[in-house]
């Protein structure tokens, strides 16, 4: 979405936050994550109430209930069909889905490539922990083979997915990754995607110590890597080189990828346009049509 | 009967344009202050194939695609095999000879032949395509159709096409009626004469489904494509832009009722439109949407099943997973349609339901229905009434599932200063907090129970056809509704007492109105196209009455001397 | 009841023991000769929150939890507050003081209390961890919990993870002990001496549910995690590949419920395991199941719903989706366990009832029996009879959907020469071919409803707890039939003339078997843990009888005082 | 999958037929991409018994039926699950799937991802024909914005989808490209597909005569271009690069992409072999652990 347009109010980070209690374990990245989201719409200055913060099922997906702003709570793996016709029907206000990696790759992976492509005009923020924390610890589409979780009790026999390739490849037009270690990054990266008019997408990393017993603070420490200066964030071909990974396999955190294209509700209202169509129309015109 | 209430089959190869003649037959025929109810098939093939359609005109009103054919026109040889056996004495029969691809057997005893080379002829005009036009020209001379609204038709279509090729079609129109002027007619069939034009519209039950979106002033709609359902979202598609609204065709179901919610959600009239797979798929969202009182509308227009199916077949057997379709327990309110008429109007009804009560509302059509077209008095906007949700007053904290005496919660949209609250699928207190709590689900199932229970005293009273005793009365639904008013009617005209009972608010039922009419009949008979008996089952399940089952599942409709037969073995 | 009947409630913060003090507890008991019959619920939190782990323990067989608990172990001040009213005359109450996190408002007249400084002891041994070792010993010394079988439990449980760690614990035990030893003991709980130990295993429903699968021969399980099924999915992905099966997590439960599908066509015994949303989403691939003859097993534990509703608790509330939930006419035998045990026998017997039908078996299960261990009768693997689809004699030509006298078709797996066909839901010919005629079309439902049938017959009877005239009797369902039998039994004792009805198969109904029972019963009382009374529905809708509901939802089984309450009020 | 293992016959194109007589349109692409499945089976000898062709729903859904072999014609989109359960309990059998861009990447496109990164051992043919055939006409993930459909009579809101980039990023471990109108290419093409141990994908562009007026012959015959000789099939890098399309935005047609890594069903029995599973385990050693 760009709040750009949205009315301005001027608000502290901590005037954002709900009445409902948060309920995630001690030491879990998405506290560090729900600050930064936080931060970022403080610094924006965006009116809660133009807000829409819309989730699926899974730890990530309380985020909503923490929020101060319009939300829904809905099914697992259906954030982004229901935020698409939020948005949809409310162009002019902003959208904010928060998920997890089964939550948005597993069950709603099917809903991903059709949102980027069709470039709806909202942000994704995806809590990237390689497992579901929710139901207890099974592995996810990001969890590394080594991890022995509930149903891979002897290791898992899938080669993880790269959330960052498939967003570039599906057509996003904003595309980042955080860590939810670097609050600071991330609040940026969230802001930008805030301010991004078009699909903007940011995957960040974060620890589930609870059931994730390999992706630690520490490994994703040493797993990420800053974008290099001087990266082109216009250029399609080096973002997906970047997301790809180096030779050592370290994952790029940052900005990758950043170009304007017509919105999904933009292209919809040309097609008003297009037909002359207005509130006012009358309606026996189009009853006319059907006179033998 | 009388011999003007007749039925015109054109049947032949898909791609010849039998559909074309029966549209322009049917137009005609409503240009000339008639009624038409038309009834087709599909050929499974993506091209070609055995394709028929079926013209029922009346000056009277027609209530379903009727018994048999009392003419056929066959277009070529596959025609004529279908449908030979029901060459049945008293009948008209044209066909494609000599010069076509076959010659019949002997012509029966009392059917009526009126061979017309209209293959032939189209070849001496140089036009495959002018074959029809052929075959329509004979029929108007044969059956009195009105020649003067047929041309009017042809004109209004080929018109736009450029001179040319209207006169060529004039042309070969003529050419057909030279051919039959000279034969001799010995059947007593013949549409009825031009009245005074009627101001009706003629319409297919998907097509109408779309208006009556429109007239219901809907604003968004998202669907996936599905046999037979597609045509409204097409319709819709074509028109919701010039009403400055949004159609989007999504990736899947899931994600078109998810759209829809989202939508909803935000403030804006919603629905969707599918057939039993797609609605099977959305079984999970529309409980999301029971739960978050979210209002929602969907058209399941229902096809031959179980699972892929007969899929361009009718069939009536979406009843229960349209009610019980959810987990937990997450009813909504369904109803079904009639006829053409009832595609527009309650499809309003259930856009209105929807915002009403904040829930989703399904609307039952079927694959009959879909592409009959139909006579249907010219829909006036101005007497469509459109509910709005309850807003919120802003008065107060905000709880978006406030306890109300009704049990209806006021809403507000997204943009609102002061009425932020979630929305969710989860369990929830008055503010939508989760709560698992004993008390909170009880308070709130009943909640959300009672709100729609008055639903069946609001809903418009189910119509009982008939008044007094009766030996027998009929309960059936949907477009086999249309077949039982028939058959009422005829056997009441035969002296049988027989009434009938046609609801169309099916979820919740009417129980007092099913036990007050039952309470009037000896007997209780429930034709319906399926298999297993649906209503019949919730019949029997929601009220003290024995219902006895008539159950067909063929992929074709009842004929109203089906249903006669029947309730004649059994009163 | 026998004073050694008793169950004792262990109940704190979510992490603090809770529910190892209760799987210790119950382990001892049953090696002590002992029936048990544990009962927790679960913090809607990830981690903390109030958690409760009941043990319900007794030389004689038990059915369900209980009423209420009569001993309670309080960890902290939540579970006081939590549980205070439940302090009733007789109770015993035993808690952590002084030097825990709360002090309980005066003793209730009549309540046993306990004060046992269990904080502040594991504070002095420097272990927050041993807090629940303390509170161990000493229940067991003031309740006679058998202390040899105990300290074979822990030690088969600490020993694992080396002496110092058991002697810690062991020395936590001691103290806790000792801190009891000089209390008075003045209430009547005491679990029953040992007795000759029995063959048997302690086991929880979604665990035996897994084991049921081995037992049944299951080659092949797909499923996707979702609460409360998902440690049958990590029960088999532990024990299967040892079998050399195949377990995968797909990516949601349609592509789950299509892989067993799959799998099953390519001729392996197929399963996956979900709990409602996931039922609701595999609503079309059951009906391609049906449609396609292709034998596929699933296990729904059902939660509490509609939507994501009260993921954690009990309800029993999918019976409409279990049985009505596909589009068309698509039926499935649905099956619904009662307890532990049944979760091991019936499993086996829908992987059997699913080949031996070519069809869709659903078993239900419940939240509450999904984490309830009981002791069960260890299994004999020779006692379960493996069914195998009945398999093409390789003679003649091969017609997958052949019509025979029962409607079953001789399949044959992929890779036998001479055996090619298409499995297809679309409707087709005995050769599988695409046919949408109408006769084909009813044939074909007539076969495939018709070879379900006989189960009704051919599942074992329903069993009939009572013999002669009865005033009411009870017909229930799923983990509720545990709780009829004890308000059964406890009403007779009392003089009330009562009987008990249970059915396992769902569907088809055995109506006939309803029917009988219900000819010597005045009323009948249908006791179930939704709001709409399904089974009640299915009861009206099938058979003559009216039942009188009694319904609760509030995410809680039934107790039998509850039960025994509204017998008395309407018999 | 890979054939090599399987039972060789000799046979002739024609006798992989079956009896069901063909339905599609004439002047529909598929004829010609039917044709090719014919003639790489009979070059490869493979034996129909042990083959499993599944599909979906759809126009192209409907080979199965002209194709001698066990078959399923399952629904809309889930052809891919349904194959990757029949591979796993058959794994020394062929598995072929067949669909269309609807069915694959429109309702099916929630499976596609898993089935490539987990290398489901089977060859997945996409009649890519920008369009929904069966349903008369509807705008599909491959269609372009400038078709005039059934649901979209003003033209499409969304950009097409690149079903090649897609695999590529899924991590498919074949992935080609074919067009109807070369069927000795699209033949060479599948029975590499068919060789290939591991997912292997064949994208084939083809016309719908019937309901797509803009993606003609002419106009795919434009669009193409051979893979560029020395193109190098083990870099994933390169493949992506082809994929994206050119400066005047033709697409590569040849193979694009071949690799090896452990498949799924290879995988799964490693983890079998693991734990010393087999048919005669003692199942009252898994019982005993179940005592108190
Ligand atoms: C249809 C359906 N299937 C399964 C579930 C169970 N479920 C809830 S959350 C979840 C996965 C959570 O993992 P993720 O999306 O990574 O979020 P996290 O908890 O890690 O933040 C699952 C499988 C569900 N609620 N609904
Ligand atoms: C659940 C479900 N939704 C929708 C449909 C209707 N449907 C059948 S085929 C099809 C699309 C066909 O297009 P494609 O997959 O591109 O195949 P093609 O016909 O072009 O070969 C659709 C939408 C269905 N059968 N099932
Ligand atoms: S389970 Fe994991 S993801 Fe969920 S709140 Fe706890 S630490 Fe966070
Ligand atoms: S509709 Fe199109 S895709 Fe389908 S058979 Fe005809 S030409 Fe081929
Ligand atoms: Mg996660
Ligand atoms: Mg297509």
């Amino acid at each position: 979405m760009s709040v750009a347009a949205l009315h301005k109010v001027d608000l502290k980070p901590k005037d954002y936050k709900s009445e409902v209690s948060v309920v995630w374990c001690p030491g879990c990245g998405y506290h560090g994550i729900l600050s930064s989201i936080y931060k970022s719409l403080a610094e924006l200055g965006v009116d809660s109430s133009n807000l829409m913060a819309i989730s699926g099922i899974g730890c990530s997906s309380r985020t909503p209930y923490f929020i101060k702003s319009y939300k829904m709570h809905t099914l697992h793996g259906r954030a982004g069909p229901v935020a698409t016709g939020a948005q949809l029907a409310q162009p002019e206000q902003a959208v904010l889905v928060t998920g997890g990696d089964g939550d948005g790759f597993s069950i709603g992976g099917g809903h991903m490539p059709h949102m980027a492509r069709k470039n709806v005009n909202l942000t994704y923020i995806l809590y990237d922990n390689g497992i579901y924390g929710l139901t207890k610890g099974q592995y996810s589409p990001t969890s590394r083979p080594e991890l022995k979780a509930y149903t891979t009790p002897y290791g898992g026999p899938d080669e993880p997915m790269n959330p960052l390739l498939y967003m570039l490849t599906y057509g996003a037009t904003y595309v980042a990754q955080g860590f939810a270690g670097k609050p600071q990054l991330c609040a940026e990266l969230i802001k930008g995607a805030l301010e991004h008019k078009g699909f903007s997408y940011v995957n960040i990393f974060s620890q589930c110590p609870t059931f994730n017993s390999i992706d630690t603070v520490e490994f994703y420490r040493e797993l990420v890597r800053e974008v290099p200066e001087g990266h082109d964030t216009s250029n399609l071909g080096a973002a997906m080189e970047l997301a790809r990974r180096d030779a050592e396999g370290h994952a790029p955190i940052g900005l990758l990828y950043k170009v304007n294209r017509p919105t999904l509700d933009e292209r919809l209202a040309a097609i008003v346009t297009k037909v002359g169509g207005h509130k006012g129309y009358d309606i026996n015109k189009i009853i006319d049509l059907a006179s033998p | 009967m009388a011999k003007n209430d007749l039925i015109i089959r054109v049947a032949g190869e898909g791609g010849e344009g039998v559909v074309s003649t029966g549209d322009f037959v049917a137009a005609a025929c409503a240009r000339a202050g008639l009624e038409i109810y038309t009834f087709k098939t599909f050929p499974a093939e993506i091209k070609g194939g055995y394709a028929m359609y079926q013209v029922r005109t009346s000056p009277d009103r027609i209530y379903n695609q009727g018994d048999t054919f009392d003419v056929l026109c066959a277009f070529n040889g596959e025609a004529y095999e279908v449908n030979k056996h029901l060459l049945k004495p008293g009948t008209a029969f044209v066909y494609d000879y000599p010069g076509g691809d076959f010659e019949p057997d002997a012509i029966p005893e009392g059917v009526h032949a009126y061979p017309i080379p209209m293959s032939k002829t189209a070849k001496e005009m140089k036009s495959y395509r002018s074959k029809n036009m052929v075959a329509m020209g004979a029929l108007s001379v044969l059956f009195n159709i009105n020649e003067v609204t047929l041309k009017q038709v042809l004109t209004k279509k080929f018109g736009k096409k450029g001179e040319e090729i209207l006169n060529f079609n004039l042309q070969a129109f003529e050419k057909g009626k030279e051919l039959a002027m000279p034969l001799k007619k010995t059947d007593p069939w013949r549409v009825a004469d031009a009245t005074a034009p009627k101001d009706v519209i003629v319409i297919s039950g998907n097509d109408a489904a779309g208006m009556g979106a429109l007239l219901g002033g809907l604003e968004f709609f998202s669907a996936y494509p599905i046999t037979p359902a597609t045509e409204i979202a097409k319709y819709v598609a074509t028109h919701l832009p010039k009403l400055g609204g949004t159609l989007i065709q999504a990736e899947d179901e899931i994600a078109s009722i998810g759209q829809v919610l989202g939508a909803s959600y935000a403030g804006k009239k919603s629905m969707t439109a599918t057939s039993g797979p797609g609605l099977a798929l959305m079984a999970e969202m529309l409980g999301m949407a029971f739960m978050s009182e979210t209002p929602v509308m969907l058209v399941d227009v229902q096809r031959g099943g179980p699972s892929t199916g007969l899929p361009t077949k009718h069939e009536q057997s979406d009843l229960f997973l349209a009610i019980h379709g959810a987990h937990g327990d997450a009813p909504r309110i369904v109803l079904s349609v009639e006829d053409v008429k009832d595609c527009i109007d309650m499809t309003v009804d259930a856009l209105n339901l929807a915002e009403e009560y904040q829930c989703p509302v399904l609307l039952l059509s079927d694959g009959s229905l879909a592409f009959s077209t139909q006579t249907v008095p010219r829909p006036n906007p101005a007497d469509y009434t459109i509910v709005h949700r309850k807003m919120w007053d802003g008065e107060g904290t905000y709880a978006r599932y406030k306890m109300t005496e009704d049990g209806i919660s006021p809403m507000v949209n997204p943009g609102t200063p002061g009425g932020m609250h979630i929305a969710t699928g989860l369990e929830h207190t008055e503010s939508g907090a989760p709560s698992f709590k004993a008390e909170t689900h009880e308070q709130m199932q009943a909640k959300r129970f009672g709100k729609i229970k008055p639903v069946v005293n609001r809903y418009k009273p189910t119509e009982v056809d008939g008044e007094g005793e009766a030996d027998l009365g009929i309960i059936t639904w949907g477009s086999t509704i249309g077949v039982a008013r028939e058959a009422v009617a005829r056997l009441r005209a035969e002296g049988y007492k027989v009434k009938g009972f046609y609801p169309k608010l099916m979820w919740p039922m009417p129980v007092e109105q099913y036990e007050a009419f039952a309470a009037t009949c000896k007997k209780i008979l429930v034709p319906e196209v399926n298999y297993q008996g649906q209503l019949s089952h919730f019949i029997r399940a929601e009220t003290s009455i024995k219902p006895i089952p008539f159950t067909i599942c063929g992929g074709l409709p009842f004929t109203p001397i089906q249903m006669m037969d029947r309730v004649k073995e059994i009163i």
